[in-house]
């Protein structure tokens, strides 16, 4: 199985749905799906291979190539597989838009350009892939319109700052050591002195923190998140934003190496534990404002910049638990905020785009499989015990307390009780509580939604049982970065630091859950009232009044909503308003009066030979 | 002709340039410095002929030839000009 | 061997006789531009190879170099012939259907003369000769901007003449000043007797000459017309006015300042203008809402850019300079076509105007895309490989302050994207208002695109293929002594 | 304030120019290229004027260009005029007998003296754009005097066209004939001084004189249309 | 610097006072007119110096027109040729530009109305 | 011959020097372009032909030249003498009759 | 359309006219009679006026005679005479310190037809004593006269038109 074949299915995919879909669009839908999961079990017969091999020799004279390994398969199978449900619970999803060609396209162009993103043996092939994904999730961002433009604009110029960071700091790497080849620049790298690998972790920093979203580089996120369709959603969360974690794993264990990444810089000013405290900024800072929302989508994103922290926390601190923990989060996190987007979707799609949390209610008896996939998402988003978030949360928290750093620690701990508060929210507006008039007779969502959501559910769920599963994968990983190995078993870890086993886990929240279950069988009843009760003679009520949860957190609301506003976001805005005065300012020069233009001329002119004549510059 | 007979020819030439100039700067109306103008030229005229004749230079008469000729085609366009002809 | 010769002669010859093929069928006037281009471009490409090998120096009417004008067909001028023969072949076969309108012979002579012009002024090797292309080069560009006859068109036809035509005359004084130094015009001569572009006598014609040359480069703060211009001629003759007429001025000023005077001292004044002009020119882009007039400041943007990397004074950067310059060509020559019927069909060259044109015109939105993501430098376009060369030879000099300007550079892209992904926003999701027809441009207007477009493709994906001209138009441009032994023998 | 910011501006650069000019004294002979086309000019080309035989063979390429350029500038200007709007007739004076029996007298005269200039251009000042703007007066004195007569445009169209192709065609014989070169002197040089004489430099002469000719009265004929 | 001198330096830098007296007249009045005509005067008047300059760029001294007549009237050198050419086509060029420039000039009047550039600038920033 | 030619030219010279001189003094437009005229036109075809006559090799040439100035001169003042009345200068008030009334009543009726 | 046959005569002499002026003005020009510069003449003014002579069919140049040209060398001489005349009265007039003029503007008849001859009148007039042609419609001239004589139509134009008018009349006839 060659990687250019792979490549090839996933963009001959790609323009081969658009294609299909303008030429005869019956058979769009099942190529789509066919080839991504076609790509997906591909991928599989990867496992454990690695391989290298050039496959383009036309770009300037630099080879381009393509090469696999665990690090590259790990993401690459998360990659196809979360690909293929997203665009199976697009089926349906997008079914009655506009342009679905385009989306599909798009769609299956980003995902073909995130495996070309790992597979890439080379910053040239890397950059190029890069800047693909970036441009058609632009497209698919601003999808949506209206609001969505605006969503769409902030994400491709923070992309492009990155990128233009990142071709910087590729080139500087080529004019030195006049190659590109990630394999041989991992080799000279880690002999360059501090201030340069300082020099060019600032810059490939900035490009995969702001795809990361970590803070203060996040502000296009919520936005993206809230606007872009929500089919998408899956894949731009899931995926696409952890690409910055791949090129930070990149960039600080296999090009410069974990020797010397670590520990670089003086004290407390090291780079990694500057990297550690961002990431712990990000969790408190998001999730606090994620408790603000009342959008699921906004609230999901502000989440997932918060959990994108602790995959930073995790691998920040080059232990192989750390580590572990980090790129496990990063998987976990994949796999349940694409459930919980999915089934933000599946609302949306029976409710007519409604994702208002304060609108919603009570939708559990009409949607359940939905609410499930909720429920499970966020279990695993708050890390409950026996569902994959704990797995690598644990693996996170172990690591901070294991290296010392309770302040850290602290930090992510705030971000998981924060994180319990926003999911309850979430998961009692939109399935709990009244069922508003409207929503009465929605259906269930359809199979090609309902199948993904089952899938990733029971995904969540072997995580949490059997975490050794993609361990053991993580391990090979880290130990190619020159950690030691940990010691895995299918139900956890074993070390001698702190160990893991799933199994008693499993038995004492099953004493947990029946306990639970008989006190709550044993309370009192509450009495659903009708929403249209008589007091109101059949008039409208204003949703505070029905609807309880309203206000829900409002002391809470109070007492951080003065801390906690965007200042990031305002300031970028800002910094656009600016820019657009300066801009403005700048054209007056061009007055329409043609003496001026004239005198620009002799100006320009005068002012050289002045110059030259006074003080012989040249 | 000796030297000192071209010099003051050319004098004289030039002096009535001169008078023509001073008209052609006072008008007070745009026909008088026409008028001024075509005088000039054509003691213009004769003068090229003159200095040809001075310098030996037989192609000063082409000369005096195709500025009489442009002298005659921009005076007649100014006079079309000034009674609204063009 | 074919005479390069020709690459100038025949255009002129076909312009003389445009208006006796018009006596015979006003018809077939228009298709004299694509057959006069098709020969340009096919002979251009015919000559590459010789010419890799060596320049091929043409002596007109048999004269030995500093004595007679001659035409040096080095890997530059071949280059440039070839560039302007492509965009000239297929902005001519997108005129075919687009100008329908004026007395249209005269445009067809007036765009043959144009480029022919600009071959002329890319070929010779003669400063002298040199002004007198760049003044056909500019007069017929007056002409055709004020070709629709508007108030716009008029008013900046007028505006770029005056400007014009001050810069042409420092540009005589220039080389009036170099003959009478020199007593020579023949640009290998000359270059053979400068000693020092610092001796004042040499710096004054040397700024004059580039002041001059610069205006129709666009370089700051000599480009006042430009935006304009570009914006109130016919969407054909922007694209080429922006595609070829600033390019030929650029490459004009180059010639100057690399094979005649050498001017090494002065390039980092340069890379700071150049970097000046393409801050100003992208952030007054990005200020537009007139589609055309944003499109002519991203010009003046580029030609920052490619100044920029043509101070970096290196094989690299010139290489990646020449490279940007012919992405820009196909670039910007496909976003002014592309414009042009979006603009005809919206009636308004307000960007606003455009919302709903993905659905509306569908082939050509898609096209514009391409051309604007091209010229902002992503991949897999061919804005992606020049831009790449042109930060690479930036940071390989490893300079402070080269890596700061090169920073600025990347400052502009960054704006130079967000207005261009803003109008690609409003074609797609914008939802038209009113009369949503499909109905795309005119077959010869896509065909244009099309070719365009794949151009974009194939280069950016491939840049191999001209990869090997450019870097020995570098080296032309670098090794000035050569070009000396090759016209002088 | 605008007139004290010019002033300093243009001082700066008279300042630099004078400087420049310090480099080249007035008068003084220093030109290699010059002396060479008067040492050699007489033999190379065959005609007796030098400035003849610099502008239409050695730099005969220039003359090419700047014929073109003069083309484009009557083309451009028939383009501009062209787009114009209806307007209201305005009353035109018409001229007097004197001037109108006089244009007419002189018309054939003048073109006659424009032939000699650029017949002669080789032995005598002047020559194609010289001849060319003679008989273009011609035509101007036509309009001032006879308003009602108009060249036909096809005419003079196809007059500027072949003068343009015969410039073409004569050198492009050069690449065949005269050692492969463009615009090469490829024809006998004929003895100094005579009219016959020069080689290709009075074909090319008389083309230009037609074509320079042509198109200025066309030049003419638009603005006299515009102004109607 | 005497009287003397001054006439000196006069006798022998004329034509170059002069031309560069035209060229700096006509910069001038484009730089500070606003009515176009004299714009389009002043480009003149600037063509025209630069012509003179370089007509006198070719002079030597005492020479002759570059033309071997009959008459032997060639004992003096002969001025160079080449600017002589030059200008012959800058000339040309000039007059291209200025006949453009004019037509313009009608054109923009139709327009507007007015020749007064201060208030024919629609198109700016 | 040559003292001829020298006086032809003296007297032609002398002639144009009147003109001008009638040029700048005469009262109004008519009154000038009447001394214009006359006496240029002698003078210069006087000057131009005593040169001729001096050098007889351009003889031809300088008759030639008279010729034309002879012919155009006239043509040119008449047409700016024409375009003075109808851009209505005011003769000088020296003047003791006018018909210009007579010669418009003409030309309405034709 | 078919052309009589005296407007073909016509035509055909004005051809000739045309032919031997060009040809004596090319002579005149060249100052050579060199079988080249001849030639060359000779072809040109071939062409010239075959294009140009229908140009010359409305200046209605008269068939040559001998009565005719002994007219016109009495009228180039009297015009001459004329000239130097009116140049001394000028002189006289404009170095008289008094400046003694007396100018207006009269109108004057004349009977020639031709336009031709009616040019050549006119500039007669402007080139001889005190007057000058200022304009001309049909057979009437308006005449600005420097000394002033008579006021009446009929007086003036005996005055002034008539001594040239006599000549023109019979070479034009
Ligand atoms: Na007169
Ligand atoms: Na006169």
């Amino acid at each position: 199985m060659s990687l250019e074949l792979l490549l090839i299915v996933a963009f001959g995919g790609a323009l081969l749905s658009y294609l299909f879909g303008k030429i005869c669009p019956q058979i769009r839908d099942p190529f789509a799906v066919i080839s991504s999961v076609a790509l997906a079990v591909m991928m599989a017969f990867l496992y454990g291979k690695t391989m290298e091999s050039p496959f383009y020799f036309g770009f300037l004279g630099l080879p381009l190539i393509l090469r696999t390994n665990m690090l590259a398969w790990f993401f690459a199978m998360a990659i196809s597989i979360l690909g293929a449900l997203s665009v199976i619970f697009s089926w349906d999803y997008v079914k009655d838009r506009e342009r679905t060609d385009f989306y599909y396209l798009m769609l299956l162009l980003a995902n073909a350009s995130m495996l070309g993103i790992v597979f890439a043996g080379d910053f040239v092939s890397f950059f190029v892939f890069w800047e693909i994904m970036s441009w058609s999730t632009f497209l698919l961002i601003s999808y949506n319109r209206g609001r969505a433009l605006g969503a769409g604009m902030k994400y491709i110029i923070m992309s492009i700052v990155g990128s233009v960071s990142m071709l910087i700091g590729m080139l500087s790497l080529y004019a030195i050591y006049g190659t590109l080849h990630i394999a041989t620049l991992s080799k000279l790298v880690p002999s360059a002195s501090s201030g340069y690998l300082l020099f060019l972790f600032i810059l490939f920093g900035i490009a995969f923190a702001i795809k990361n979203a970590l803070m203060p580089l996040h502000t296009w996120l919520p936005d993206a998140y809230a606007e872009s369709p929500t089919s998408f959603n899956g894949v731009l969360s899931g995926m696409l934003t952890r690409m910055g974690m791949y090129g930070f794993l990149l960039i600080i264990y296999v090009i410069v190496g974990a020797a010397r990444a670590l520990n670089l810089g003086p004290g407390i000013f090291k780079f990694n534990y500057i990297l550690a405290w961002l990431g712990a900024i990000t969790i408190v800072v998001s999730t606090f404002i994620a408790l603000l929302q009342n959008d699921a989508k906004q609230l999901l994103g502000w989440s997932a910049i918060g959990q994108g922290g602790y995959m930073i926390l995790g691998i920040a601190f080059g232990t192989s638990l750390g580590l572990a923990g980090g790129i496990f989060h990063t998987l976990n996190h994949a796999v349940y905020i694409v459930l919980l987007f999915m089934s933000v979707g599946a609302v949306q799609y029976r409710t007519g785009g409604q994702r208002d949390l304060d609108s919603l209610g009570g939708l559990i008896k009409r949607m359940p499989v939905s609410f499930i996939g909720a429920l499970l998402g966020i279990s695993g988003l708050i890390g409950i015990p026996l569902t994959n978030g704990f797995v690598s949360k644990w693996l996170i928290y172990k690591t901070l307390i294991l290296e010392g750093h309770p302040f850290l620690a602290f930090a992510a701990l705030i971000g998981t009780w924060g994180c319990i508060l926003y999911c309850y929210k979430f998961v009692h507006h939109i399935f709990l509580g009244q069922l508003p008039e409207k929503y009465k007779m929605v259906a269930r969502a359809p199979f090609s939604m309902q199948l993904p959501m089952i899938i990733l559910s029971l995904v969540i769920l072997l995580f949490g049982i059997l975490p050794g599963i993609p361990l053991k994968v993580i391990n090979t990983i880290g130990t190619s970065f020159g950690f030691q190995s940990l010691n895995v078993t299918t139900w956890g870890i074993a070390s001698e630091t702190g160990t893991l086993n799933t199994i008693n886990i499993f038995a004492a929240v099953v004493a947990a859950c029946v306990i639970v279950w008989l006190i709550f069988k044993a309370g009192p009843k509450a009495v659903p009232v009708a929403q249209e009760d008589t007091y109101a003679a059949g008039a409208a009520i204003p949703k505070d009044r029905y609807h309880y949860t309203v206000d829900f957190y409002n002391p809470l609301y109070r007492m951080i909503s003065p801390y906690f506003k965007d200042f990031i976001g305002g300031f970028c805005i800002k910094l656009a308003g600016w820019t657009q005065n300066v801009c403005h300012g700048i054209r007056q020069m061009y007055t329409g009066y043609i003496g001026h233009y004239v005198m620009y001329i002799v100006l320009f002119l005068a002012l050289l030979i002045f110059v030259q004549l006074k003080w012989s510059l040249w | 002709m000796s030297q000192t007979i071209a010099v003051v020819f050319l004098a004289i030439m030039a002096i009535g340039i001169f008078l023509c100039l001073l008209r052609m700067l006072r008008g007070p109306t745009a026909p008088d410095r026409a008028v001024a103008v075509d005088t000039m030229t054509t003691t213009v005229v004769a003068l090229l002929v003159l200095l040809g004749f001075v310098f030996k230079r037989y192609v000063y008469l082409d000369v005096a030839l195709v500025y009489s000729l442009l002298a005659f085609v921009g005076l007649v366009a100014i006079a079309r000009f000034l009674e609204r002809g063009i | 061997m074919v005479n390069p010769v020709l690459l100038i002669a025949v255009p002129l010859g076909l312009a003389f006789a445009l208006p006796l093929f018009g006596l015979i069928s006003k018809r077939i006037v228009k298709y004299i531009p694509v057959v006069a281009f098709i020969f340009n471009f096919a002979l251009a490409l015919r000559l590459i190879p010789d010419v890799l090998k060596q320049a091929i120096v043409v002596e007109i009417g048999g004269f030995p170099p500093p004595f007679g004008i001659n035409l040096v067909a080095g890997p530059v001028g071949v280059l440039f012939s070839a560039l302007i023969a492509l965009a000239g072949l297929l902005v001519a076969v997108y005129a075919l259907a687009y100008i329908t309108e004026g007395p249209k012979e005269k445009y067809h002579m007036l765009y043959l003369l144009l480029l022919a012009g600009a071959t002329g002024v890319v070929l010779t090797g003669d400063i002298f000769n040199l002004f007198v292309f760049f003044e056909i080069l500019c007069i017929s560009s007056y002409a055709l901007v004020a070709y629709i006859g508007d108030r716009a068109g008029i008013e900046s036809a007028i505006k770029y003449l005056i400007q014009g035509a001050v810069g042409s005359s420092f540009l005589l004084i220039g080389i009036g000043l170099l003959y009478g130094l020199f007593g020579t015009l023949n640009m290998a001569d000359l270059a053979q007797q400068i000693e020092s572009a610092s001796s004042i006598s040499v710096f004054v014609p040397m700024v004059l000459i580039i002041t001059g040359l610069g205006v129709e480069a666009a370089i700051f703060p000599l480009n006042a017309w430009l935006p304009d211009a570009h914006s109130s001629a016919p969407s054909s003759i922007s694209a080429i006015l922006s595609g070829i007429a600033i390019e030929v001025g650029l490459y004009a000023v180059v010639r100057v300042l690399f094979t005649i005077f050498g001017a090494t001292n002065m390039f980092m004044f340069f890379a700071f203008l150049g970097v000046l002009t393409l801050l100003i020119g992208e952030m007054c882009a990005f200020a537009q809402n007139n589609i055309k007039r944003m499109l002519a400041y991203s010009s003046i943007g580029q030609m920052g850019l490619i100044v920029f990397a043509m101070a970096i004074a290196t094989s690299y950067a010139l290489t990646g300079g020449l490279f940007q310059l012919v992405s820009h060509t196909l670039g910007k020559g496909l976003l002014f076509l592309t414009a042009g019927y979006m603009i005809y069909r919206s009636g308004s060259m307000e960007i606003s105007a455009f919302e709903g044109m993905g659905k509306r015109m569908p082939l050509t939105s898609l096209a514009f895309t391409i051309g604007a993501f091209s010229l902002v430098g992503l991949p897999p376009f061919v804005g992606f490989p020049s831009k790449f060369l042109i930060v690479r030879a930036a940071l390989a000099k490893e300079e402070i302050l080269f890596t700061v300007l090169i920073g600025l550079v990347l400052l502009g892209t960054v704006i130079e994207g967000a207005y261009f992904f803003r109008v690609v926003q409003v074609l797609y999701f914008k939802k038209a208002n009113g009369n949503s027809e499909r109905k795309d441009a005119p077959v010869a207007g896509l065909i244009p695109m099309v070719v365009f477009v794949a151009f974009i493709l194939v280069m950016g994906i491939y840049p191999q293929l001209v990869i090997e001209v450019l870097n020995s138009a570098a080296s032309e441009l670098l090794h000035r002594m050569e070009y000396i032994r090759s016209v002088l023998g | 304030m605008r007139a004290i910011i010019s002033l300093f501006l243009i001082s700066v650069l008279a300042w630099g120019i004078a400087t420049a000019l310090n480099e080249i004294p007035f008068g003084a002979a220093k030109t290699k290229v010059g002396e060479y086309y008067i040492g050699r000019g007489k033999e190379q080309t065959g005609a007796s004027n030098i400035v003849t035989s610099v502008v239409v063979n050695y730099r005969g390429f220039d003359t090419l260009g700047e014929v073109t350029v003069l083309f484009v500038a009557a083309i451009g200007l028939g383009a501009v005029l062209a787009t114009r709007r209806k307007k209201e007739k305005r009353d035109v004076e018409p001229a007097s007998l004197v001037l109108y029996t006089g244009c007419r007298l002189l018309f054939p005269l003048i073109l006659l003296f424009g032939a000699y200039i650029f017949i002669h251009g080789h032995l005598t000042p002047g020559g194609g754009f010289q001849g060319g703007a003679v008989v273009a007066s011609a035509f101007v004195l036509v309009y001032l005097g006879c308003r009602g007569r108009r060249i036909s445009e096809t005419a003079s169209k196809t007059v500027e066209s072949l003068g343009g192709l015969v410039f073409i065609v004569v050198g492009l014989v050069g690449l065949a004939v005269g050692g492969g070169y463009f615009l090469s002197n490829y024809l006998p040089k004929g003895e100094l001084n005579s009219l016959f004489s020069a080689g290709i430099i009075p074909i090319i002469y008389i083309a230009i004189g037609f074509k320079v000719g042509s198109e200025l009265a066309g030049v003419i004929d638009h603005l006299v249309e515009e102004s109607e | 610097m005497g009287i003397s001198n001054a006439f000196d330096f006069l006798q022998n830098h004329v034509y170059y006072i002069g031309s560069f007296g035209l060229i700096f007249i006509g910069l001038f009045i484009m730089l500070v007119k606003h009515n176009l005509i004299k714009v389009i005067i002043g480009l003149s008047i600037l063509e025209t110096g630069v012509n003179l300059f370089l007509v006198s760029v070719g002079y030597i001294s005492k020479g002759t027109a570059p033309i071997f007549s009959k008459s032997a009237m060639e004992a003096a050198p002969m001025v160079d040729p080449v600017p002589q050419a030059l200008v012959l086509t800058a000339i040309v060029i000039g007059v291209a530009v200025l006949a453009l420039a004019l037509s313009l000039a009608i054109r923009l009047y139709h327009h507007y109305g007015v020749l007064d550039l201060r208030r024919i600038k629609e198109l700016r920033w | 011959m040559d003292v001829f030619g020298v006086a032809i030219t003296g007297v032609g010279i002398i002639f144009l020097f009147l003109g001008n001189f009638g040029v700048l003094r005469l009262p109004d437009v008519y009154n000038r372009i009447q001394a214009g005229t006359k006496c240029t036109t002698l003078g210069a075809f006087l000057t131009i032909v005593g040169v001729g006559i001096m050098e007889p090799a351009w003889l031809w040439k300088a008759l030639l030249i008279a010729l034309f100035v002879l012919v155009t001169n006239p043509i040119s003042s008449h047409a700016i003498a024409r375009a003075s009345r109808k851009s209505g200068v005011s003769l000088c008030d020296r003047s003791v009759v006018d018909k210009t009334k007579d010669f418009e009543e003409f030309r309405e009726k034709t | 359309m078919a052309k009589t046959a005296p407007e073909a005569s016509h035509q055909r002499r004005n051809f000739f006219y045309l032919f031997f002026i060009l040809l004596i003005i090319w002579l005149a020009l060249t100052s050579s009679f060199h079988w080249q510069e001849f030639s060359v003449g000779i072809l040109l003014s071939l062409i010239l006026s075959l294009i140009l002579s229908k140009n010359y069919l409305k200046l209605g140049l008269p068939p040559i005679s001998l009565k005719r040209i002994a007219f016109s060398i009495a009228f180039t001489i009297v015009l001459f005479i004329e000239i130097v005349k009116a140049n001394l009265d000028v002189a006289y007039r404009v170095i008289h310190p008094k400046m003694p003029i007396k100018p207006g503007i009269v109108v004057i008849k004349t009977t020639l037809k031709q336009d031709i001859a009616k040019m050549i009148l006119a500039n007669s007039i402007t080139l001889t004593p005190g007057t000058f042609t200022l304009d001309i419609l049909g057979d009437t001239l308006l005449i600005h006269w420097i000394n002033v004589q008579s006021e009446n139509m009929d007086e003036a134009t005996k005055i002034i038109g008539e001594r040239f008018e006599k000549y023109l009349r019979v070479i034009f006839s």
